[in-house]
């Protein structure tokens, strides 16, 4: 008999308990999971409790900028630096990454300046940057359709037969939102029939702007690969731990060929969806009140500072950092030179194209006929 | 009368056509507790109820085909599609099923559906939501095409529209949402200018300037302008983009003998193209110059820190203006 | 934890055996089903006979008339007879069903006359049938866009307050293909998330054009539900009781409240996918011959056969029918008016259209300008 | 030389660009075993394994999206939409994504993508299977647009799209793939005719008369049928549909001061406004008449007993011509 029983209705999903995997408790203490041995250092965690402050000053450091009107809008990561630092230092050099629009914490692990998020948000670029020199894919606005690309990026691996032992993968990274989108369907079904080297990295941060998670899925998100027949399974996504020690494995599984997976890291957007958004609006405080218990950042100081490994002058070193990241930061952004406007012209075609020469060589005559006429434009 | 914002004179309207017809619905991304990006639906779920106003899951294709579903079953659905650079995912549904099903049906169905798009540039936002994609849609047999630019239009236009018993694209200029203008709320809906009918905004007598949308301020400050330079720019507001008023627009060109066609959105197969091609048509003898297009590049919309070079603004419409007087 | 294993890549689906659901089987015997007790008179097997045959008969005379000239090009539904006429006559009058455009025994369940299917493989409409009249929506061809009309004339169900003990349902039909669209995953979100009484039929013959199976899945379609959290299942698609009963329980959980189900119809594809189809170019003949021992209307009359329920004056009196129908499909084919000219203008709007207007008038001048020349058109 | 229908010609092209380059990808519907629905791939499969051409699932969407990803590994795919009604769920890839990486990497990233589709009507086919959205792409900056019109520019003009380094939309018309001509496959692809060049393929002195795709066989025998009663048609097969080779267009137009633009697309808002606009503009004072165009109705494409009416034919081009005569 082939039945397959869903839930019969919509119901709030919880995020606790035993379905997500952790290895560090909110308050710090450090759990084991069969499935996910994780060894490491000491310092190495130190490293990730650094990569998780300076990311969230990048962060800071941007709201206040657009606060001053120095950028357009900016899309805040807090709450999700473990999410993102975590799966972000799980990536081999030459795995690739697709993200979001909100993925500056794994831009910041894959070694990315921070001033080129800037210029997008500045209105400066929609990007610029070479996805190459960082194996760091642009950020993608048009919800879900990195995750295509990606998939389509992963069965160029599978045809330069680097898969195997010593394979590259890709990760894709998406919120709950997307998971509506028929594009992410698509790549779903496209991974799966090529069982290419993919992994699906769902940040599940409750919300999609104004809308809670039961508007996109009555089940737990992870449990969407289910029907596409690969593993999904739910990490804690404010756990940089187990986000590390699960998007590994993940990674491993796909570069040796054993096909995608659906990681779901249950998080929270603990600020706005973006700096023009008000979530006063449709979200309760308490809700925010709760999560703030579940900080990523303070689980693992609690642990550092518990476990001895750390003490007052490594925070202090790290804040210091922070502070000089913080600095150099709104330096590039304030320092940033505007684009000439004749740069409207360049990067549509690779060669030169009639049509674009045409409009460029009247409005570059326009803008002369100011100069000319001495009359500002 | 009463001043309102565009914004919040599309939201009155809204709540007009959901007080009078029960079958009318909202539907699309965050337009509901949020009352959508620009607070056009502001209100609306809490006193019409989730089921009428309806925060979809992220996904505009099925945000149109389900509105499709609930038209088939005689509902009226309003599907607001979050920022113009958004409408793409539901392509397919627009131009195969929602612009054909009155023909496949041979008219035994009828889809009154609106979607709303804010449309257009200049708010220094990022990629994908300053796009003005109206001329792929007024390509499409099938479609009404309409954009509304100043408070009283947004009002009646969005009743009108949600009256229509075709599909109706609605394009609203997003950088005008928070401009402001006397609304008429008490008028005799009969007296409304018609949803087809182009509108003269300034007159004038030297050359048409047609626009619509958000360059319909830019277009008048520029006739006021050209004005004290002793220039007569007439300037007409479109309205409706498909079909075209070109009653309207040839009675004004055959006047005029002149006509410059303003968009935000690129030039080349943009709307003016086929105003610029219908008019020369139809006014050959009439006209003293060719009918000139302002409008964007044929690039795709550029960072933001550019768009205030993108976007024709006054000294490029009335550039325009002044080449059509070099012919 | 959450973990969900899928399949490790790529397998053959098999659709015989355990997982299938079926009442009757191929050779004509009666099996008893625990979740699907199926209570039917021997006169309501015969009608189902009756039924399969004359919808295979349209199908018949209407490759004939394509292979005439008389037809454009017609899809054959040879092989999916009995999951159509099943999962058709489980409908009530009040529902609504919404087929691609290969559902024609659909059609003969819902009472649209055959006349109407040939006016659009002929080309002198696109379908042109009013949907309400027998609750039967019009043939979409663009694949998979009818699943969201389907899922939100569902929800047009739920406002109307028509959902509940004496509710109304709507079945949505779609292939094996289909499921790899965006807009039907996209549906399979909105039903689950809004609960819509919505049943889902996806006839699974096999074959996408030339494209098997594995290419768009990799685990069976059934369990795609699963990842939405709702029911799927598989049936026996070759088996008209089956397809009767489970889709009569998933319409009626539908209509009740309990929301959407999934079911799988799993079938064949006898002919080609279309008369301009060669399916020798793609798949191998004893393919077709296996799948011919599982013939849909063999079994009921093997049944029909061996329980004496029926003898040999009703097989004549179905014959004779079938061969009168057959009659009248052909005349009502080579009768068909040719439409109109300026019917090219009617139904593009509701209302006089400027350009419409414009166009025709000037296009029934230029028809004119002939006559008065009297040079043929 | 080797006569060759156009679905083979394109089938000869395909096969070279991929002995010629082991990055070339074939995707799409249908394109292994059974080798296209109009045979396009025919062997190519068998050839060149499957994985360089790939039988993808039956998503538009996914094809161009995973084409682009493809694209950014270093590959250059070949996508086939199987009919140009079926283009629609991949728009949003195409317009978003695929014509605006190049811009928003600053040039970093080339997706060197082809997009074939078999496009226009004629072939007595149900809906959805005779549409021409040539128009649509030629709005988008970042994209090519182009049509092949015969065997031989077959040949060529896939390999010359494959070569390019921007992504290119390549339109096919399906009712003249059985139509045979010579190509000389041994020429040297230096010597071709550059993708952005439009081509004179009836000389003549009365009147230019603009087309591509299906359309140049229809309009080359109305140049021939006018001839015989003393009207001297030029016919240019536009080739590049965006950008346009205006040089070669200013050229005629200015010598022979009429022109009319056919196309199987609806009139409004299709190419040929466009090309009005921009003829106009540029060769005012040459032109005796307005650039008249005739195309396909501004309605759904209709069923397929209808399509003779609806398709320009060559006596509607001559009727067009003639009326340019009539000014
Ligand atoms: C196709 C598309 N539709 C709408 C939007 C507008 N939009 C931007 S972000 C967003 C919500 C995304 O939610 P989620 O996927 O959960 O990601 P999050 O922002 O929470 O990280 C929406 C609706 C968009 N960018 N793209
Ligand atoms: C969006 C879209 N793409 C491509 C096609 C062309 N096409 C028609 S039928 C078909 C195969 C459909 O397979 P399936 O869904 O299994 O249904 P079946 O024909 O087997 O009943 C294809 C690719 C189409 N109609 N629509
Ligand atoms: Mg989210
Ligand atoms: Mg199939």
């Amino acid at each position: 008999m082939a039945v397959d029983s869903g839930a019969a209705g919509p119901q709030r999903l919880e995020g606790t308990g035993g379905e997500l995997i952790q290895l560090l408790t909110p308050e710090g203490e450090r759990v084991e999971h069969p499935d996910y041995p994780l060894d490491i250092s000491t310092e190495e965690i130190k490293a990730l409790f650094r990569d998780l402050v300076l990311v969230r000053r990048i962060d800071t450091e941007a709201i206040a900028l657009q606060r001053q009107g120095e950028l357009g809008i900016w899309a805040s990561l807090l709450g999700q630096e473990a999410a993102q630092v975590g799966s972000g230092r799980a990536l081999g050099p030459k795995d690739m990454a697709f993200p979001t629009y909100r993925e500056h914490g794994v831009a910041w692990c894959r070694g990315l300046d921070p001033a080129k998020l800037l210029e997008l948000f500045r209105g400066v670029s929609h990007g610029g940057w070479d996805p190459n020199e960082h194996n760091f894919h642009l950020y993608t606005i048009v919800i879900g359709s990195q995750t295509l690309h990606a998939t389509g990026y992963a069965m160029g691996i599978q045809r330069d037969g680097a898969v195997g032992e010593d394979g590259e993968a890709v990760i894709v990274y998406f919120g709950d939102g997307a998971t509506s989108q028929g594009d992410v369907n698509e790549s779903f079904i496209w991974a799966s029939v090529f069982n290419a080297p993919v992994v699906f990295f769902c940040q599940n941060n409750q919300w999609a702007i104004s809308e809670p998670l039961e508007r996109q899925s009555r089940i737990p998100l992870y449990q969407r690969a289910r029907g596409f027949g690969f593993p999904g399974l739910r990490v804690d996504g404010n756990d940089v731990l187990a986000c590390l020690a699960v998007t590994r494995k993940a990674m491993q599984a796909a570069r040796e060929g054993q096909g995608p997976t659906l990681i779901e890291a249950f998080t929270y957007r603990m600020g706005a969806h973006t700096t023009t958004d008000d979530p006063t609006r449709y979200r309760l405080a308490a809700e925010l009140e709760s999560w703030k218990l579940k900080d990523p950042l303070e689980r693992v100081r609690a642990y550092l500072v518990r476990t001895g490994a750390a003490d007052a002058d490594f925070f202090a070193a790290v804040d210091a950092e922070a502070g000089e990241l913080g600095t150099r930061v709104r330096k590039s952004c304030l320092t940033m030179p505007d684009p000439q406007p004749l740069t409207i012209f360049e990067n549509v075609y690779s060669e030169p194209n009639a049509q674009v020469a045409y409009e460029r060589d009247r409005f570059a005559a326009y803008l002369d006929s100011f100069d000319s006429e001495e009359v500002g434009a | 009368m009463t001043t309102l914002t565009l914004s919040r004179a599309m939201n009155e309207g809204l709540r007009r056509a959901l007080e009078n017809d029960p079958k009318v619905l909202v539907m699309g991304e965050d337009v509901g507790k949020l009352g959508g990006v620009f607070r056009v639906t502001d209100g609306l779920q809490k006193d019409f109820g989730e089921g009428r106003v309806i925060d979809t899951p992220l996904a505009e294709s099925g945000i149109v085909g389900t509105a499709i579903g609930l038209a088939l079953r005689g509902y009226r659905p309003i599907c607001e599609i979050q920022f113009d650079g958004f409408v793409f995912p539901a392509f397919n549904q627009i131009v195969c099923q929602l612009a054909k099903m009155r023909l496949r049906s041979l008219g035994h169905v009828s889809l009154p559906i609106v979607i709303r798009i804010p449309c257009g540039g200049g708010i220094g936002a990022v990629e994908h939501h300053s796009e003005s994609p109206e001329a792929l849609f007024a390509h499409i047999g099938g479609l009404r095409v309409v954009a509304c630019s100043e408070p009283a239009d947004a009002y009646s236009m969005i009743q009108q529209s949600v009256s229509c018993e075709d599909p109706v694209i609605l394009f609203e200029p997003k950088r005008r949402y928070w401009d402001k203008g006397e609304v008429d709320t008490a008028a005799d809906p009969q007296a409304w200018l018609s949803l087809n009918a182009a509108r003269t905004v300034h007159q004038g007598s030297d050359v048409t300037l047609l626009a619509y949308g958000p360059m319909i301020r830019t277009c008048v400050e520029a006739a006021v302008a050209a004005a004290k330079d002793g220039r007569s720019i007439e300037v007409i507001d479109l309205r409706s983009l498909a079909p075209l008023d070109i009653e309207t627009i040839r009675a004004s060109v055959q006047r005029t003998g002149r006509c410059v066609v303003a968009h935000e959105a690129p030039v080349t197969g943009g709307l003016g193209a086929e105003i610029a091609a219908r008019i020369t048509e139809e006014c050959f003898y009439h006209l003293e110059a060719p009918v000139l297009r302002v409008g964007g590049f044929s690039t795709p919309y550029p960072p933001s820190k550019l768009e205030d070079h993108y976007l024709p603004d006054l000294d490029r419409v009335l550039d325009a203006v002044d080449r059509t007087f070099a012919f």
